[in-house]
């Protein structure tokens, strides 16, 4: 028998449900079926609420809120579809387009990206802004994985999976605003690099092609995201636990 | 008159610190690290010294190499992308050496209303230098400041460290002139 | 441990010391008079104070007197209680003035300074009330005007929560921008649980134009400290920091040598003046970037990590520095607390507007024949301050905007010079109060290049954390870009638009929140300029 | 009833988009039978024709030649499509942008790569000088809709044919905007 965990009365686009007591917006959105958007979240890292996709409006609060960062509360109303909304989500995933060199005919994971799905979604069929066309230095000196940083959106997954989940924090972002970058180490090549474990969890939870495993061909790359909630299940020990109590 | 943070890449010279016996000498043998080590010392390597540990090794070494992120990141036991992030992320860590001098002009809001951006302009084309670079000579550094709060003056240029009020691009040029005897 | 400072006896010393000679001679040495040579003016006459007139003449030198733009300033006190005022002051014309008040007891036509001057006669100074007055390096001076006495009052006969209750009767609301009531960041402090939280002073001046700040902590740096120390008196504080642009070292040496003077003296550390109170404060210096102004950030940077702001909640007061409950007050709102705390809560609530209490400090700069620092009660209008304070603009021109708040504030037109200057006038009119940059710009001034100028300022210092302001202010700079070349065409004027919605909604924080606001105002009050801008159509395409 | 005029236009690209046209297979007979096709790269006419009702615009705005030519039909049809990835976004024709100066480009490709005969290739006004930047089409001309793709699939192509000839939109949500 499942513990009994408190539950709270929330709406949802006009639908109530029972959310679970200190989960977020976006967390009970998903268990009910309802589509939030998003790229920065990734389930079993912290939420930094970055990519801005996926905020909802909530009654009577004048901000918008980021859906994986706020937790519910009870008769919450939220709204995560309307007119306003989607047009700002389309608006950043247009920004998002416009700063990086996000060529999908050529990209290792054209076909299974979660920024291009997210684009689909969001009913984006051109990009209005500027093209940014920065020439960052692809890295491909690591003898496993190759980090192009034209495609990187700065979600920070990989930042945030490699100081969490695997502690040896290898990258960081470096530099500030439209300059921003992530390196690895000193800015030196990842192949290089005395702190890598080689564990390739960050690769692992990309939502891009912006790391990839070596040898990876256009539209081959296949990341696995979902293996990050299942490792942190594991090393909470959720499993053996509830073995355990049997 | 010198009182801003602009004359910061300053004395390496300084006082001299004893070497501390009880940490492992730099392998390259360069002593300046001692200065380092003695911040280190007062701050007893806190992690959250980051920022005045640079600090104070950008005063020692005038610019922030490899060498000595590394060697701070090190002493207080941090991974070493989150120093360079962090080193990146401030305005004011420089991670060349500069020029012979350093010219600072003011882009605060006042001196941006009297015409700062024609006297950036006109100094990196005289001297062929990028903001925020050395020229090919190493002669002149050319920077940009984020309002020194001396609007009365707008607008201000510094120049190796000393603030010149009301200036003009002719001005500007002819007080480099001056310090670095003419264009070339 | 050394016996705690005896306010009193230091006090009346003081003031004899001030009587001791017939003529005090005080040297504007502020940033920027010191810029405009004032140590040659403060080495002229301290050579006739050490010299042959040694005893008529005491000289110090002293904080920010206000009208920059006429500096180095000087002034000399008679012991009746006369003042005059000089502008324009060089080392031979200090010598001249000097000697020619010790000779023939009487003011010098030239350089003259009329101190009935709207600009000075105009203004009302509480936090800038030293400025001028004291040497801030000496705490005898700071003493001798009423320094520390409201912390001694509160240590000894007021319990945290009188003090609490006289800044909540005060109404005094943060002065670093957005106008948060003060008193309830402290009652939250104040409840939070837990043996650790922490009082943050927020010196991270960042707004380009703005040195307020800068002068508060440089000219008169113990008033901060007391109003550090009357805030974690009345939270439960024990420790405290100063976060301070490293753009401004001098504020950095002032406020260390205050703090250990303070210390010396038993105004912090353990046991102050004897009660058990403890308190420390930690300076610690930023490294150059504006975003370290947002709370969030502030702490992150305190800690020796990237300034990026994070989210909220929990907030700072939940959970702030290292973990703790912290509240963060800016330098010009803790600089009136002393002041509330010995005048009284309703003495300030008196002051300015009643939804804007007490003064107001601005560095007023731009196009206008005075410029400087000035201090004016809440609610003057922008008028008083252009044309009387400020004397007009320069010769053959005419106002056009008045820019408050920098890259997230707004620019106000001339219909609108008759609005009181308070934070909830100047939100209606699309600006905001912001930290107290006031530039004034005249009829040459284009006004889709100054919202350029500050969405330049915003995209070069978005901290890149999150992707509408990182990206968006790129955008808009690009746009704002086009439209001045005169190369925009009608939909780039559409995008900007939208985009300005879109960052502004959907920014992480305050900065990507705030950041359309130079281009939504000018849109707003000179939409005429940017349509003037509109490239005529080309090929049927508009 | 006259029947609509329908034109394709191929600028920077690949001509996939065109060929992918032609996997449309037999509707193109249903295509013929609906629609006049006045220009075409796979139409015998020389002059981009007056009074066109829709043309679907393939490739970047790469060159002096693609520009002129983008303008001029734009001022000629009712409504203008960017037909694939290329002409909405850029696509491959513009990985060169970050190269900046297409000057060093062709100094790269014409006299620093080849083995003999180096030299970059000048014939004014047969060889349009290449833009300093390569543009998606609706950075240049008003763009009415937009079908992705690279290239755009046959379905994908049919399916907003139709609805623009039957006077709608083609879709603007779900797969068919999906690039790449």
């Amino acid at each position: 028998m499942a513990e009994r965990v408190p539950t709270v009365p929330i709406t949802i686009d006009g639908v109530e449900m029972e959310a679970t007591a200190g989960e977020t917006v976006l967390q009970c959105a998903r268990r009910h079926g309802v589509d939030i958007p998003s790229l920065c979240f990734l389930e079993g890292l912290s939420p930094v609420g970055g990519c801005r996709l996926c905020v909802v409006e909530v009654a009577e609060d004048l901000r918008l809120r980021p859906a994986c960062a706020t937790t519910v509360t009870s008769d919450m109303e939220v709204t995560t579809q309307s007119s306003r909304l989607r047009s700002y989500r389309r608006s950043i995933l247009e920004l998002l387009f416009a700063e990086g060199n996000h060529v999908c005919a050529v990209c290792v994971s054209n076909g299974a990206c979660e920024l291009q799905d997210v684009a689909v979604r969001c009913g984006m069929d051109h990009v209005r802004y500027e093209l940014q066309a920065p020439r960052r230095r692809v890295d491909a000196s690591h003898p496993r994985y190759v980090f192009d940083p034209n495609r990187c959106i700065l979600c920070t997954r990989c930042v945030r999976v490699c100081d969490e989940i695997e502690g040896a924090h290898v990258w960081d972002v470096a530099h500030r605003g439209h300059g921003a970058e992530l390196v690895t180490d000193l800015h030196r090549p990842w192949g290089e690099s005395t702190s890598c474990t080689w564990c390739g969890k960050c690769v692992a939870s990309c939502p891009t092609g912006a790391l990839s495993h070596q040898g990876s061909s256009v539209g081959e790359m296949r990341h696995t995201p979902d293996m990050i909630a299942w490792l942190v299940a594991a090393r909470r020990r959720e499993w053996t636990e509830r073995e355990a109590r049997r | 008159m010198s009182d801003t943070a602009l004359e910061a890449g300053a004395s390496a010279s300084g006082s001299r610190h004893t070497v501390d016996p009880g940490r492992p000498e730099h392998p390259s043998g360069d002593d300046r690290f001692a200065l380092v080590d003695t911040h280190l010392r007062r701050v007893h390597d806190a992690q959250d010294q980051l920022i005045e540990t640079l600090h104070v090794a950008q005063d020692v070494f005038g610019f922030l190499s490899d060498d000595v992120l590394l060697y701070v990141a090190r002493a207080l036991r941090l991974p070493p992308s989150m120093v360079y992030g962090v080193a990146t992320f401030y305005h004011l860590f420089t991670f060349e050496p500069p020029g012979e001098h350093t010219c600072t002009v003011c882009t605060g809001t006042a001196c941006f209303v009297k015409g700062a951006d024609d006297i950036v302009a006109d100094v990196a084309t005289a001297h062929g230098v990028h903001v925020g670079d050395t020229s090919a000579d190493g002669r002149l550094t050319l920077r940009t400041a984020r309002c020194l709060g001396s609007c009365g003056l707008a607008p201000v240029v510094v120049l190796d460290g000393v603030v010149h009020g009301h200036q003009s691009p002719s001005g500007a040029l002819a007080l480099l002139d001056g310090e670095l005897g003419g264009v070339r | 441990m050394a016996a705690p400072i005896d306010l009193h006896e230091v006090a009346e010393r003081e003031r004899e010391e001030q009587f001791r000679t017939p003529l005090r001679v005080h040297v504007c040495h502020s940033t920027s008079c010191a810029t405009a040579g004032s140590g040659a003016v403060l080495q002229a006459a301290r050579d006739l104070a050490e010299g042959d007139l040694a005893s008529s003449v005491a000289v110090s030198p002293t904080g920010c007197m206000g009208l920059c733009s006429a500096g180095p300033l000087l002034r000399v006190v008679e012991r009746g209680g006369g003042q005059h005022d000089y502008h324009h002051v060089t080392g031979a014309a200090a010598e001249r003035i000097v000697r020619h008040h010790a000779d023939r007891g009487a003011a010098v036509p030239e350089h003259r300074l009329d101190t009935a001057l709207p600009f000075f006669a105009r203004q009302h100074r509480v936090v800038l009330a030293n400025a001028g007055e004291i040497d801030p390096d000496r705490i005898e001076s700071y003493v001798a005007h009423g320094g520390y006495a409201a912390l001694e009052r509160a240590l000894t006969s007021m319990t945290p929560e009188d003090v609490l209750d006289q800044v909540r009767r005060s109404r005094l609301r943060g002065r670093g921008g957005a106008g948060y009531p003060t008193a309830n960041k402290w009652a939250l402090l104040a409840a939070a649980p837990g043996p650790v939280k922490y009082v943050v002073a927020n010196g991270d001046e960042g707004d380009p134009g703005a040195y307020m700040d800068r002068t508060i902590m440089e000219d008169d740096p113990h008033r901060v400290l007391e109003g550090i120390a009357l805030a974690a008196y009345a939270t439960g504080a024990r420790h405290a920091y100063i976060y301070v642009r490293a753009e401004y070292p001098r504020a950095v040496e002032r406020l260390d040598r205050a703090i250990k003077v303070a210390r010396r003296n038993r105004l912090l550390g353990r046991r102050i003046l004897d009660t058990d109170v403890d308190l420390d404060i930690e300076i610690r210096i930023g490294a150059g970037a504006f975003v370290c102004g947002e709370e969030t950030a502030l702490l992150a940077s305190i800690e020796g990590r990237r300034g990026t702001p994070r989210l909220r909640p929990p907030y700072p007061t939940e959970r702030g520095l290292f973990g703790a409950p912290t509240m963060i007050n800016n330098v010009e709102t803790l600089a009136n607390i002393a002041p509330i705390v010995a005048n009284g809560g309703d003495w300030f609530a008196s002051i300015g507007t009643p939804g804007s209490t007490g003064t107001k400090v601005f560095a007023l700069a731009g196009d206008l024949v005075n410029t400087g620092l000035i201090e004016v009660p809440m609610g003057t209008t922008l008028r008083d301050i252009v044309e009387d304070i400020g004397g007009g603009m320069t010769e053959g021109h005419t106002f056009k905007a008045a820019q408050t708040g920098g890259p997230s504030g707004g620019c106000i037109p001339a219909r609108y010079l008759d609005t009181p200057v308070d934070y909830d006038s100047l939100r209606a009119l699309g600006s905001i109060m912001g930290s107290g940059g006031l530039i004034v710009m005249d009829d040459r001034t284009r006004m889709p290049d100054v919202a350029r100028f500050f969405m330049e300022f915003s995209k070069d210092e978005s901290c890149g954390a999150c992707a509408p302001c990182r990206a968006g202010t790129v955008q808009m700079h690009h746009l704002l870009t086009t439209i001045s070349s005169g190369r925009g065409r009608r939909r780039d004027l559409r995008d900007l638009e939208h985009l300005c919605a879109v960052v502004r909604d959907t920014s992480l924080c305050g900065l990507g929140q705030t950041a359309p606001n130079p281009v939504l105002s000018t849109l707003q009050y000179f939409r005429d300029e940017y349509e003037a801008l509109i490239a005529p159509a080309e090929g049927g395409h508009g | 009833m006259t029947r609509p005029r329908l034109a394709t236009v191929w600028l920077g690209g690949c001509s996939g988009c065109h060929m992918s046209l032609l996997d449309t297979d037999e509707w193109l007979f249903e295509l013929a039978a609906a629609a006049d096709l006045v220009y075409s790269p796979i139409v015998d006419v020389k002059e981009f024709p007056h009074d066109v009702d829709v043309c679907l615009v393939e490739g970047a705005v790469a060159n002096e030649d693609n520009l002129e030519f983008a303008r001029l039909v734009r001022e000629r049809s009712a409504i203008v499509v960017s037909f694939g990835d290329c002409a909405v976004s850029g696509n491959v024709t513009a990985m060169r942008n970050p190269l900046g100066d297409p000057e060093g480009i062709l100094r790269r490709v014409y006299v620093d790569a080849p083995d003999r005969d180096a030299q970059v290739p000048h014939a004014p006004g047969i060889v349009p000088l290449l833009l300093a930047q390569v543009r998606p089409l609706h950075q240049v001309i008003d763009v009415d809709a937009f079908v992705p793709g690279c290239p755009a699939p046959a379905g994908r192509i049919r399916e907003a044919i139709e609805a623009l000839l039957a006077g709608r939109r083609p879709p603007t949500t779900g797969e068919s905007i999906r690039f790449g």
